[in-house]
């Protein structure tokens, strides 16, 4: 297992008011992400936790680009991943910074 | 004086020696290897009937037991080498020259003994390319083919998986050559005459259907949203615009998502009609929804699908069917339609490299070609127009008086920019060169060449290379949508950002697509069951594609 | 331990025990005078609706109308494995078994289970893990997952699984392993007769708290289930609305 | 502990298009079900994602950890009735019990056993016991049997769903033949050993585990039903399922011996009159159904009549 950590700026906060949100899950191929909102409004980190080695600087990538378009100020990302590409990984995190946006349900 | 008839005569010795086995024309199933030793010569070139589909499996099974004394060095020329049993006539020595197009489920072992030189290789062909060469320098001596069932004289019905059947039979019997069938059941009517009985000198009844292998079937439950997304990309980015409605689709699952989301998301995009109305295409049961929902009008098809026969007999007016109400299909017609008739080709493949050159094999497997190349290329002696071949024409040269201007055909590889096993789809270089260095081949096997290709989608966005106009160009508009592979974070983004202002790359938030809309309910049918009701019941699904 | 062997050894006083293809049913007199309904499992029988049925059956004519304790006796096989046995829905024979055995004990009539020989996966969770108490004879060896099937499905060979058991008792075959986690409540020592551990048992059962989650944190072979099922559990409670 | 609202989805719920047919249970995750089989947002659930209570054995293997252990336990409302409810991810590690996943839904019973009225949900999709940590996978199933028969003794009912992509197999199969009512859609499967196991221990000649067909009407939903197996059998959509499962937890759950007598008695009479048989044509074709081929493609709401009429009832049985 390889752990990496990315600590980004964002550039505008997370919209919304949720503390938390999860989405995906550990599968093949697959991955999850849990998006909690613990970070000061201007910072951005993701915390992975991977099978397959070696593909830093390709998740540094996927991170950027996705905090560049998102800019989820806030949050931060923990992630497990199944061995994901990085179209499903830039999929799921965009999912996870959606749903920790929307309006908390009516209960 | 100069003697003209010599094959006539040699074909006639060969009928001889193999009539004694016979009964009228029918011969036992357990004679069949005798036959063969008694109608084949050493050195013979022999079509044993291995489409991509149906396999002549008795027949290849008897000419592997024959006795290697007798019958050895034969030169193969068939369409598909797939059964195991093709390789082990290279092993025994029965075989040993190989003219072919298609090796699938082989493709490793056959490289394997290419490169050990258990096998003499001719060429690797497309289908029309080899089928071509059947009536020019590889006209079979004998032919050993496949059919359901055969009357006494030898009238034999292919059913819905006629494939290559004809092309075989016409270069072999009009040439004095020698046609042998395995059939299912000989029966005293043939449902109809896909071969006439004076075309077939000898029918084995082999007591069981012919090996078939479904090909075509993918299952919607194993479509992912980034399949979805790129299916969506195509259809709102390239079947719209150019208003698509004549085609082939490969058989990866884009082109299934493809094909499963015309009811739904082209519907609701105001296509039906515009688009996707004519194919040269497999029965694919994909393509079930759309077909049901008034998408499509007219199928001519390749082979068949297993499974899709009682839905096939049930409609029609889509698909070309005989007197007795199945499936004709027929190899070499529907590519040639493909290459001439259909204004696009779309489809997946493993490799692409900077200049859009595309392969499928790697450094271990040699896949051979199949029909791809026929569909996925420009067809030069094309003459009649149409609204896409001439828009893309245009987008490739604006300049040129319109009319002198060539049209286009739409060839398009769609995908993710990471395969299976995380493998990219997008390298510098193609294993394909690699492979033909080690075999010492003239030509690195590219399926599709990078001047044929005109349009690459990947979830990233889509690369319009018709409006590309240097090689810096092409590649860029290449690495632009080659998304986090190495040959895509090696792009120059200012130079990415230019073609996209010139829309030569076009994103989805181009296109108003948001990719978290690509969801799997989207689909028309989500699974193999979902297919069975679309079809009202009447396709049948292989029992490994069930899950009830 | 062969059944005849373990048969002298626990109940010198007599018994009455029928043994049919694997299968053993019947009664035995117990160090203190009183009768045990005996069943079980001998030769690494598999267990398959047949099997299942049939002592499913001893245990309900027992269950109103006996007091004593009811002694399970294993040494089988996994669950029979055959396309009859998951046709006839074998799943809810073991089960009915399992739950014979568990209503029974709450009932008042004490479960023991006593392994002797080898068990595995579904016939372990219907004999010997549905029992208020196991007991393990050394020798006895359980697994729960042979190392060639994991070996096979973790695509890891064996010498690396058998390194890996080496520091966690969480996975690999044995007894040693499985008493670590808690399921095997004591294995009886070889100095002393069975007759007599038999009888101190009974003396001492403890109530029918499942209390296997504790001792496997106690002997540190599963270290977190007792904590976490206490956590969740506190939690349905303490969260409840009306 | 951090007992948070529900705020889970595997893909946001909120993108449904129209005219896309049901929610599919097979395709959901194990919190999309939570999320639509529950009243909305009624879901609370413990041991939430961000306490990360996950799996300790999985690293010695190199396997990725996932931060519910492939299990949501939690307390809903379910027509409007206060629920505890588990939810098995067959996507993850195949839906098995791993140490943490099985005690959680130990606890999850315990608490049910304790309240004494709370009825209690779970969502199998689990393919048997984690092999990289059998023993204590193992023993969680045992402890579970064991709670799920103590959490009925003291009346509380509880309720199987099953139609998940993992099936219901191996010590699964045996916790849910311990609940007191089940339901199962036609993707379903209940077994011990699964097909490739069948396949692998006794040959292709036993077992052709590729051959789905057989497969399904071995121990598929539909067979499940017919044989009494399971109580009722729904389409593969959400909504089916939360219609049936607010009927089952109005059921008295209730486990005592006259119940095992019942069940003794319903086990029995399958073997004596299916004992003999090849196959699960064979045993629709003895319950009398007409065409018994017919049965595989048939739609929900053609089967669930024909169910009714020909299959073994007998709910309370068991």
């Amino acid at each position: 297992m390889e752990t990496l950590t990315i600590q980004l700026q964002a550039p505008q906060p997370a919209r919304g008011r949720r503390a938390m949100a999860i989405v995906g899950v550990v599968g093949s191929g697959d991955l999850e992400v849990l998006a909690e909102r613990v970070l000061a409004a201007e910072e951005c980190h993701l915390e992975i936790s991977t099978a397959i080695a070696g593909f830093g600087p390709v998740w540094q990538a996927v991170a950027r680009d996705f905090v560049e378009r998102r800019s989820p100020g806030g949050v931060r990302f923990s992630i497990n991943d199944g061995g994901a590409r990085p179209d499903i990984v830039a999929i799921r995190l965009a999912q996870a910074a959606r749903l920790i946006e929307e309006d908390q349900p009516c209960t | 004086m100069a003697e003209w008839q010599q094959n006539r005569a040699r074909r006639d010795r060969r009928i001889e020696a193999g009539i004694k086995l016979a009964e009228g024309k029918i011969v036992a199933a357990g004679d069949a290897t005798r036959l063969l030793e008694a109608v084949i010569q050493p050195g013979d070139r022999v079509c044993l009937e291995g489409d991509n589909q149906k396999q002549a499996d008795l027949l290849s099974a008897a000419l592997l037991a024959a006795d290697p004394a007798r019958l050895n060095t034969l030169h193969m020329v068939q369409s598909g080498v797939v059964l195991p049993a093709h390789l082990d006539l290279f092993e025994r020595g029965i075989a040993k020259r190989l003219d072919y197009a298609y090796s699938g489920p082989q493709s490793a072992r056959i490289a394997a003994m290419l490169f050990g030189g258990k096998i003499e290789l001719g060429a690797v062909h497309t289908y029309l390319e080899l089928f071509a060469r059947y009536f020019i320098d590889l006209t079979p001596h004998v032919a050993l083919i496949a059919a359901v069932s055969a009357d006494r004289d030898g009238n034999l019905y292919t059913g819905p998986n006629t494939e290559d059947t004809p092309t075989v039979v016409e270069a072999t019997a009009f040439k004095d050559g020698i046609v042998i069938a395995q059939v299912g059941e000989i029966v005293d009517h043939v449902p109809r005459v896909d071969i006439p009985g004076d075309r077939v000198h000898f029918v084995v009844d082999a007591g069981r259907p012919f090996f078939v292998e479904p090909l075509f079937t993918r299952d919607p439950a194993l479509i992912t949203e980034t399949q979805i997304l790129t299916a969506m990309l195509a259809i709102k980015g390239i079947y719209a615009p150019y208003g698509v409605r004549r085609l082939n689709h490969g058989i990866g699952f884009s082109t299934a998502a493809i094909e499963l989301l015309l009811p739904t998301f082209g519907e609701r995009l105001g296509l039906k009609g515009k688009i996707a109305t004519h194919f040269a295409l497999n029965p694919h049961p994909a393509l079930i929804p759309a077909i049901e929902a008034g998408w499509v009008e007219q199928i001519h098809s390749f082979g068949s699908e297993v499974g899709m026969d009682g839905y096939i007999r049930a409609r029609p007016d889509i698909y070309f069917t005989g007197s007795d109400g199945s499936l004709r299909s027929n190899r070499a017609f529907s590519q040639v339609a493909g290459l001439y008739a259909c204004d696009m080709f779309i489809g997946s493949t493993l490799q692409i490299d900077l200049a859009g050159n595309s392969s499928t094999v790697t450094t271990s497997r040699v896949a051979g070609f199949g029909g791809a190349p026929n569909m996925g290329s420009d067809a030069r002696g094309r003459r009649h127009p149409s609204e896409p071949w001439l828009k893309a024409g245009a987008d490739a040269d604006p300049v040129s008086p319109a009319p002198l201007r060539r049209g286009r055909k739409l060839v398009v590889q769609i995908g993710e920019t990471f395969g299976e096993k995380n493998a990219p789809q997008f390298v510098e270089r193609l294993d394909a060169i690699e492979l033909a260095d080690r075999l010492k081949l003239d030509l690195a096997p590219v399926m599709i060449y990078g001047d044929d290709v005109t349009h690459i989608v990947t979830e990233e966005g889509i690369a319009n290379l018709l409006l590309c106009r240097s090689p810096a160009e092409r590649e860029q508009a290449i690495r632009g949508v080659a998304g986090y592979t190495d040959v895509g974070l090696a792009r120059d983004r200012k130079a990415v950002e230019g073609l996209r202002a010139r829309g030569v790359i076009c994103r989805p938030e181009d296109l108003g697509i948001d990719p978290l809309d690509a969801d799997r309910s989207l689909l028309a049918a989500r699974s193999i069951k979902d297919l069975v009701h679309w079809s009202g019941g009447l396709y049948d699904p292989p029992s490994r594609f069930r899950n009830w | 331990m062969t059944l005849a062997d373990l048969l002298a050894s626990l109940f010198p006083s007599g018994h009455d025990i029928h043994v049919d293809k694997g299968v053993l049913v019947g009664s035995a007199r117990l160090p203190d005078g009183s009768d045990a309904l005996v069943l079980g499992v001998t030769d690494h029988a598999p267990i398959g609706v047949d099997e299942a049925i049939v002592l499913a059956k001893a245990v309900m004519d027992s269950i109103d109308r006996g007091t004593g304790p009811i002694l399970v006796l294993v040494d089988s096989g996994s669950q029979r494995m055959s396309k009859r046995d998951e046709l006839l829905g074998l799943n809810e024979y073991l089960s009915h078994l399992a739950k014979a055995l568990i209503l029974a004990d709450l009932k008042g009539r004490p479960t023991i289970g006593i392994l002797y020989g080898h068990s595995a996966a579904g016939a372990f969770l219907a004999t010997a893990l549905a029992t208020r108490v196991l007991v393990a004879i050394p020798g006895a060896e359980p697994a729960v997952m042979d190392l060639p099937s994991m070996s096979r499905v973790t695509k890891l060979p064996i010498e690396v699984l058998e390194e890996k058991a080496k520091s966690t008792a969480v996975f690999a075959p044995g007894l040693d392993n499985l008493a670590k986690t808690g399921a095997v409540y004591a294995v009886w020592g070889d100095r002393t007769s069975l007759d007599r551990q038999l009888g101190a048992l009974l003396a001492a059962m403890p109530d029918t708290v499942d209390r296997r989650g504790a001792l496997g944190k106690e002997r540190g072979g599963r270290t977190l289930a007792a904590d976490i099922a206490a956590r969740v559990r506190h939690a349905g409670l303490s969260g409840a609305r009306d | 502990m951090h007992v948070s609202r529900a705020e889970s989805g595997g893909d946001p719920v909120g993108s449904r298009p129209a005219g896309a047919g049901p929610r599919s249970w097979y395709e959901a995750s194990a919190r999309q079900r939570l999320d639509l089989l529950l009243d909305p947002g009624s879901f609370a659930e413990f041991l939430a994602p961000p306490d990360r209570v996950v799996s300790p054995h999985l690293a010695l293997f190199d396997l990725p950890h996932q931060f519910d252990d492939g299990i949501a336990v939690g307390r809903g409302r379910l027509g409007g009735r206060d629920v505890l409810v588990a939810a098995q991810e067959g996507r993850f590690m195949g839906g098995a019990f791993g140490e943490v996943h099985g005690a959680k839904l130990t606890g999850l019973v315990k608490a049910a056993r304790d309240l004494a009225s709370t009825p209690v949900l779970i969502l199998f999709d689990t393919g048997g016991v984690r092999l990289q940590e059998a023993n204590a996978g193992e023993l969680a199933i045992a402890e579970i049997m064991r709670a799920v028969i103590e959490a009925r003794a003291a009346g509380v009912p509880v309720v199987g769903l099953i139609g998940g992509r993992a099936g219901c197999y191996g010590g699964g199969g045996l916790i849910a033949a311990c609940c007191s009512a089940l339901v199962i859609s036609e993707q379903g499967r209940i077994a011990v050993s699964g097909p490739e196991v069948i396949e692998t221990n006794r040959g292709v000649e036993e077992f052709d585990s590729r051959d789905r067909a057989l497969v399904w009407r071995t121990m598929g939903g539909k067979h499940r039903r017919l044989i009494g197996a399971a109580g009722t059998f729904v389409d593969d959509a959400v909504a089916a399922f939360r219609a049936a499962a607010i009927e089952c937890i109005g059921e008295n759950g209730a486990i005592d011996a006259a119940v095992l007598a019942a069940e003794q008695e319903r086990l029995d009479t399958r073997v004596q009159r299916f004992g003999t048989m090849e196959d699960g044509l064979d045993i629709w074709a003895a319950l009398g159904i007409p065409d018994p081929k017919s049965v595989p493609g048939m739609p929900a709401e053609t089967f669930i009549p024909l169910a009714d009429q020909f299959g073994v009832n007998g709910h309370d049985a068991r």
